[in-house]
């Protein structure tokens, strides 16, 4: 949280991107706590691997320091404030943490931990509901991936004409 | 008239708009383009009679021609007021065409595939609005009128046509998008019809006090009827070419706002449900206002034309009090003064526009002595007046026969002071103009090498006003025609709800 | 950074076992945490590492961006093909089942192929972004260059 | 096969298609497979919808049960946006291929893969009965929709895409929110099972904040009123073709999405009591309304009016939906359909007049009256159905409205309504007067007609146009019946 | 007490949404912007995963001699919506590339003063 807040504040976006990759391996740490290793193993590789390499080499092309901003943006406070209170609104009324009780552990959720070895004989029950009791949803997941792909491919892989193309489209513009 | 092929109603009203789009398409072939126009509108006129022939046989004729929503159908259905209206419209265009292809050519504007395409369109819209069954055939056509006439009024481009053009497509979309469509769904959110019906179909579905709400809706809804103070499309539409002023804003557009009023009046508010109705009274004064206070513009006016505007809007109010007094006689003054007041004024526009073709001249008060230069022009704007105006010999004495009496029987002392008064006013600032001509001298140094204009204009001016001499011989006939049906329609006590 | 002896030792040890851990987390994903996406990324991971110290250039030879490209819809389409299979056998879309006699093997098979579709789809993406954000500054510069001079 | 079995390919359809797609080289193939699968989709989602009238198709993925597996969930108003989105991408596409080729010369297999996958996506979040699933389908449109925006020759396409993307995102990721909470307290992601389990323990605050997450995480894609930044400079600066497809579909899935969590999944007589939720959506639906179409009547940019416009379009929509009744829904949904029809027709037009001339200002369409008579009396038809002239679809989505408002004695919302239809008559009159009343500057290039390949398809547009204001059978019965789905849940009339 | 250590949990989980909403919406650089992105995402992750937490339960993975498992699904969920996460960075960090050589700058405000400049 004080990671988060350094990053927030950090004028200098390389310091920034430490700091985010340092952020996203204690958040992979956090998910291990909570049962989740996978989880974990792909935050860790996921923020502190490829989201940190392309922010660097974005830099790398860009401003490395962040122009200062005049003032503070109040309506954005305002908005946050606003969501902030809402989701502690939320909050209130959730069942309790960890609770072996909770609605997700009775419904559903029990039939995946209980099933899917019979079912498959697939030890890891991430697996199997990622792959074949919802493997539509990782369908989906691999056409983002892809989508994203597609749309980097289509934004990057022409090489840039600089400068004079842009001054031709100010005037055409203007006309 | 019965040897002549009997159409539907919707086959009538199609006529035009194919004409429209063959005029279209031949654009800038002149030959071609005339020849259409002439057919389309020698067609149309045929197909109308052949109707009227029908309708007066007896039969009923009705079709239904399409449901867009439940409830909510095309259809179309004689009935006497529509009948008159699409028979004068008709009539009236079959002279108009000559005279358009004469004024125009004589004037050199271009653009004449688009003009004459929209001058058709124009036609077949108010025709569909003249047969409409229902409110909603009736608002469609309206609109499509109210459209199709932008292009003609525009059709210079110029700045000033422009704005005036403008100003005329924002009123007319204004009052009915906002005032009679409204009006139109509460009437079918309340009743669960838009059918017009003998006896009109709000009468016992809404109350006294919605109806009142309802009626102000419909009355400046109706645009084109140019109550005050919504009548200012009506001046401003005069940058129009004469030939669109004649035709459209002296027959087809005003007359389809009266015609309108009228239809609603009698077949969806119901003469006798609209006497109770509390604002009736109301927009019956307003109508007077609007009566008197336009001729006391009009005599203002020194423009030939926006003198005849005016005149409109306030002959127009004549018809609105007419279909407001609520009492049959007064309606078929209204329904009658719907028919005049057609030849009248389209006699009275096709003379100025005969005069500007010839002379050049605008202004009143440059008319001194011209009478002697176009003395047939003149004498039909004489005959023209006198129908206005309502003198006999023309037909115009009748309609206003009526309507007067119908203020009486209704008890409206101060509406037939009014009727009295106006007509007056009429004398005042429609014979100035002939008195001129005829009586004074031609001004001095005066170039003298102009006389009639071309004779495609002044034949359909002479026909007009012969018409206006005819109609008052003919007047019973209109009378029957429209008293037939009324008189069924407004006995008491046949008043019922189908 | 090819000149550093260091470096290059300790890459070539550490890229073959960073892909051998990433095929490891693919093909052991039913059993310990892993699976498609992370051993695409590990896998990926290694192959930047390679980029990074023997230089972009080499590493295009080694896996080009057209093979890259054709890759990473080829993955997708192979979880989409065993979909298409299931309905195929009468099944329901990635329907398993019906693709091996056995309900367990057929399972499993499913699992397998589709992650590993996954998992080259990933590993082609990530290599992919990277080719394009790092050679993309040298083109940038290049174009400046070119732009200056006329 | 049975219509069931059939109903999930018309996302899977263009979902494989776009794979074949993104490989193929040249500029006519990769065109022609879109062509194809747009239109095999639009054919099962025609075929799917009487039968979803009629009953409630559900098409369990693997196999699994729902709500173990992920299931596709089609009723009548489901079906009738799916048919919706693919008879749009359908119809725009012939159209599609002489702009594209125009303006995203280069790479065409990329483009019109991102575009499959944008009309799958789209298509995938309207039948999906799982919530985790429209969250992914909804990704895949929208990260496709910003490749496909950042196409567009403008360097102010970029921009527009990077806040499309930041806006779309937090949207995104506020359905998120949403999503998780209800999972929380349900234990479930299927929204037909989240109905039956929401009654339980919808007295909390976290199912009330869930329903505030997914209404502002959708406003955001809808473009409602104060969430609409993104939408103009997106609509503006994204190719033409890009622009017809989203104006005519993106919006629309997300008020569906919307209307599915209020109406479905929440039952309307809880969502609207324990919010404001009328009220609120009242007001913005109005104020929606009457900025878009002031803002409109101002745009110098032809295609940034229309956008503007649209956000006028989308209040009307949310005006409907705030009546919570089934006139009031029938509205919104007809609006919707309709709404798609015109816009596309008018960005068409504009598409084509680009096409020509390069520009879409104002200044650039004198004189075009003249000299592409057919482009331009196509907007104008296009645009008397944005007004609501009677006898076209435009006259009967504001009937229904309007009829709607009636039904609740709101007397102010129909002067409302009427006085936005007249701003309506403004904008779109400043494009006629324009191109009909003005004569061509010397120094502005003279141009002829465009080319048939692109007229052609406007004027089918245009003529569905006039053809749902006359005939009203599919679009009222579709819209009824949808109406009629979604409030079936709830206890109103 | 339980209670409390349930709701500081959650509490985090928003405290580090808000933070990560409001780089979003009030930092004017981009690539700022959407690591705010990532944080709020990261963010919406754990509040996932805190629901599938079982308290003494472990990794869904089947073994001997384990009986509590955490739930799996909220993984699974995460795991997708992780791939959504780095998909939208990607888009994003090339648009940001793009901008950047369009306008010389990656700053929003910058940007927009320019754009003004262009009369549009």
């Amino acid at each position: 949280m004080i990671v988060a807040i350094a990053i927030v504040r950090a004028k200098d976006l390389f310091a920034a991107a430490m700091l985010f990759a340092i952020y996203s391996l204690l958040s992979a740490a956090l998910f291990a706590v909570l049962d989740a290793g996978d989880v974990a193993l792909t935050e860790a590789a996921v923020g502190a691997g490829i989201s940190t390499i392309l922010v660097l080499a974005v830099l790398a092309m860009a401003r490395r320091q962040e122009r200062p901003k005049k003032g503070h943006n109040l309506l954005a406070l305002a908005v946050v404030v606003v969501t902030g209170a809402a989701l502690i609104y939320a909050t209130l009324d959730m069942p309790e943490f960890g609770a072996p009780d909770n609605p997700p552990q009775v419904h559903v959720g029990p039939y995946y931990v209980e099933q899917s070895y019979p079912d498959m004989g697939v030890p890891n029950m991430v697996a199997a509901v990622l792959a074949s009791y919802r493997s539509i949803d990782t369908l989906g997941e691999g056409f983002v991936i892809l989508v994203a792909g597609l749309a980097v491919y289509a934004l990057l892989a022409t090489p840039p004409r600089r400068r004079k193309k842009r001054r031709d489209h100010g005037q055409e513009e203007s006309s | 008239m019965s040897m002549l092929p009997q159409l539907a109603p919707f086959t009538v009203v199609l006529i035009p708009f194919v004409g429209a789009a063959l005029i279209a398409l031949a654009g800038a072939h002149r030959g071609l383009r005339e020849g259409l126009s002439w057919v389309s509108s020698i067609l149309f006129f045929l197909a109308v009679m052949g109707l009227l022939g029908a309708f007066l046989a007896g039969e009923t004729i009705s079709q239904s021609v399409w449901e867009i929503m439940p409830g909510l159908t095309i259809a179309f259905r004689l009935e006497p007021v529509g009948m008159l209206f699409a028979a004068m419209s008709s009539t009236l265009w079959v002279l108009a065409t000559p005279y358009a292809i004469g004024y125009m050519n004589a004037k050199g504007y271009a653009n004449l595939g688009r003009f004459f395409a929209c001058y058709a369109i124009a036609l077949g819209a108010a025709a569909g609005i003249a047969l409409a069954d229902n409110l909603f055939t009736l608002f469609v056509f309206y609109e499509i009128l109210s459209v199709s006439t932008y292009p003609l009024v525009a059709h210079t481009g110029d700045g000033k046509a422009k704005q005036g053009a403008r100003t005329y497509l924002a009123l007319l979309l204004a009052t009915s998008i906002g005032l009679m469509l409204p009006a139109m769904i509460w009437v079918w959110t309340a009743t669960g019809t838009l059918d017009f019906a003998d006896g009109g179909i709000l009468a016992g579905q809404v109350s006294p006090t919605a109806g009142a709400v309802l009626l102000v809706l419909f009355m400046y809804g109706t645009g084109k009827a140019a109550l005050m103070p919504f009548h200012r499309w009506l001046p401003a539409a005069m940058v129009a070419p004469t030939p669109v002023s004649a035709l459209l804003h002296a027959v087809a557009v005003v007359k389809a706002g009266v015609f309108v009023v009228l239809k609603i009046a009698l077949y969806v508010f119901g003469l006798d449900y609209l006497r109770e109705l509390v604002t009736s009274d109301v927009m019956l004064y307003i109508a007077a206002f609007t009566m008197l206070a336009a001729s006391l513009v009009a005599i203002r006016q020194d423009n030939l034309k926006a003198r005849l505007a005016y005149s409109t809007v306030s002959q127009l109010a004549y018809i609105v009090v007419g279909a407001l007094l609520a009492v049959q006689l007064a309606a078929i003054g209204g329904g009658m003064h719907m028919l005049m007041h057609g030849f009248g004024k389209i006699t009275l526009f096709f003379c100025a526009g005969a005069i500007y073709v010839a002379s050049g001249k605008t202004q009143i008060s440059e008319l001194d002595g011209l009478g002697r230069r176009m003395p047939l022009t003149f004498a039909a704007f004489f005959i023209g007046a006198l129908c206005v105006i309502g003198l006999p010999p023309t037909g115009g004495i009748w309609s206003k026969w009526h309507l007067v009496a119908g203020a009486h029987d209704a008890g409206h002392t101060m509406i037939m002071a009014a009727f009295m008064l106006s007509t007056l006013l009429n004398i005042g600032y429609l014979l100035p103009p002939v008195v001129r001509a005829f009586l004074k001298p031609l001004p001095e140094g005066e170039k003298s090498g102009f006389a009639e204009a071309p004779w495609m204009c002044v034949i359909p001016l002479l026909l007009t006003a012969l018409g206006t001499l005819v109609l008052f011989f003919m007047a019973q006939s209109a009378f029957d025609l429209l008293g037939g049906l009324f008189g069924l329609a407004t006995n008491p006590g046949s008043v019922a709800n189908p | 950074m090819i000149d550093n002896d260091i470096l290059r030792i300790v890459a070539r040890f550490l890229i073959p076992l960073i892909m051998l851990f990433g095929l490891y987390i693919q093909f052991h994903g039913e059993y310990s945490p892993g699976g498609g996406f992370q051993a695409g990324v590990v896998f990926a991971a290694g192959w930047i590492l390679f980029a990074l110290i023997y230089g972009l250039d080499a590493a295009l030879r080694v896996v080009p961006e057209r093979a890259m490209y054709i890759l990473m819809v080829a993955g997708v389409m192979l979880y989409c093909a065993v979909g298409v299979a299931g309905v195929m056998l009468g099944g329901h879309f990635l329907d398993f089942y019906p693709l091996l006699p056995g309900e367990h093997a057929a399972q499993q098979f499913g699992i397998i192929t589709v992650e590993f579709g996954i998992g080259v789809t990933v590993a082609t993406v990530v290599m992919l972004f990277f080719t394009l954000f790092a050679r993309r500054k040298s083109q940038w510069e290049a174009a400046e260059v070119e732009d200056d001079q006329p | 096969m049975t219509i069931t079995e059939l109903m999930p390919f018309s996302v899977l359809v263009p979902l494989i298609a776009s794979l074949v797609c993104a490989l193929l080289p040249g500029r006519f193939w990769p065109w022609a497979v879109t062509l194809a699968a747009a239109i095999a989709s639009a054919i099962i989602a025609a075929l799917t919808l009487p039968a979803a009238a009629q009953t409630t198709l559900s098409y369990a993925f693997g196999n699994w049960p729902p709500p173990i597996g992920i299931e596709y969930r089609v009723d009548a108003a489901n079906a009738f946006v799916a048919l919706l989105v693919a008879g749009m991408a359908a119809i725009t596409l012939p159209w599609a291929k002489k702009s594209v080729d125009k303006e995203v010369p280069e790479r065409q297999g990329t483009f019109y893969a991102l575009f499959l996958l944008a009309l799958a996506g789209l298509l995938g979040i309207t039948l999906s009965g799982d919530a985790f699933n429209i969250f992914v389908f909804l990704e895949i449109s929208s990260l496709a929709t910003y490749g496909l925006i950042a196409y567009g020759s403008d360097r102010r396409a970029l921009l527009a895409s990077f806040r499309y993307l930041i806006m779309g995102t937090v949207g995104a990721t506020f359905l998120l929110i949403g999503i998780g909470f209800l999972y929380v307290m349900t234990g479930t992601l299927n929204l037909h099972d989240l109905s039956e389990r929401l009654p339980e323990v919808r007295d909390t605050s976290t199912v009330r904040a869930a329903l505030a997450f997914i209404i502002v995480g959708m406003g955001l894609k809808l473009a409602m009123l104060p969430l609409h930044l993104w939408l103009p400079n997106a609509y503006t600066y994204a190719p033409s073709f890009v622009t017809v497809f989203l104006a005519g579909t993106a919006t629309k899935v997300a008020l569906y999405v919307m209307l599915r969590f209020v109406f479905t999944v929440f039952a309307p007589d809880w969502s609207f009591v324990v919010l404001p939720l009328s009220t609120v959506l009242m007001i913005l639906g109005v104020a929606g309304m009457f900025a878009g179409s002031w803002v409109a009547m101002f745009q110098p940019n032809i295609k940034r009016m229309l956008a503007y416009s649209s956000v006028a379009q989308v209040g009307y929509m949310v005006l409907g939906v705030s009546l919570v009744s089934v006139v009031g829904l029938t509205a919104a949904f007809l609006h919707l359909f309709n709404h798609a029809l015109m816009k596309a027709a008018l960005f068409m037009a504009v598409g084509t007049v680009i096409y020509q001339v390069g520009s879409a200002r104002i200044e650039q369409f004198r004189g075009l009256g003249r000299t592409m008579p057919w482009t331009l009396t196509a907007f104008a038809l296009a645009g008397l159905s944005i007004i609501g002239v009677p006898l076209t679809a435009g006259f009967i989505s504001k009937w229904y409205l309007i009829q709607a408002a009636l039904d609740q004695g709101q007397w102010v919302l129909v002067a409302l309504i009427l006085i936005t239809s007249l701003m309506a008559i403004i904008y779109i009159w400043r494009v006629i007067e324009a191109a009909w009343f003005k004569q061509r500057e010397p120094d502005q290039q003279a141009v002829g007609e465009a080319p048939l390949t692109l007229l052609i398809p406007t004027w089918v547009l245009v003529a569905l146009n006039f053809y749902f204001g006359i005939d009203t059978r599919l679009t009222v019965g579709g819209a009824t019946a949808a109406a009629e789905a979604l409030l079936s849940g709830g206890l109103l009339p | 007490m339980m209670t409390a250590l349930s709701f500081f949990n959650y509490w985090v989980v928003v405290i580090l949404m808000m933070i990560g909403f409001y780089c979003v919406i009030a930092r004017g650089n981009m690539v700022k912007k959407i690591m705010g992105l990532n944080l709020f995402q990261t963010s919406v992750f754990i509040l996932f995963i805190s629901a599938g937490k079982i308290v003494g339960g472990s990794t869904p993975i089947l073994r001997e001699g384990v009986e509590v498992y955490s739930n799996p699904l909220p993984h699974v969920l995460i795991l997708t919506a992780i791939v959504v996460g780095i998909a939208t960075t990607a888009v994003g960090l090339a648009l940001a590339v793009r901008i950047n050589e369009a306008y010389g700058s990656i700053e929003d405000d910058y940007i927009a003063e320019e754009e003004d400049g262009d009369g549009q």
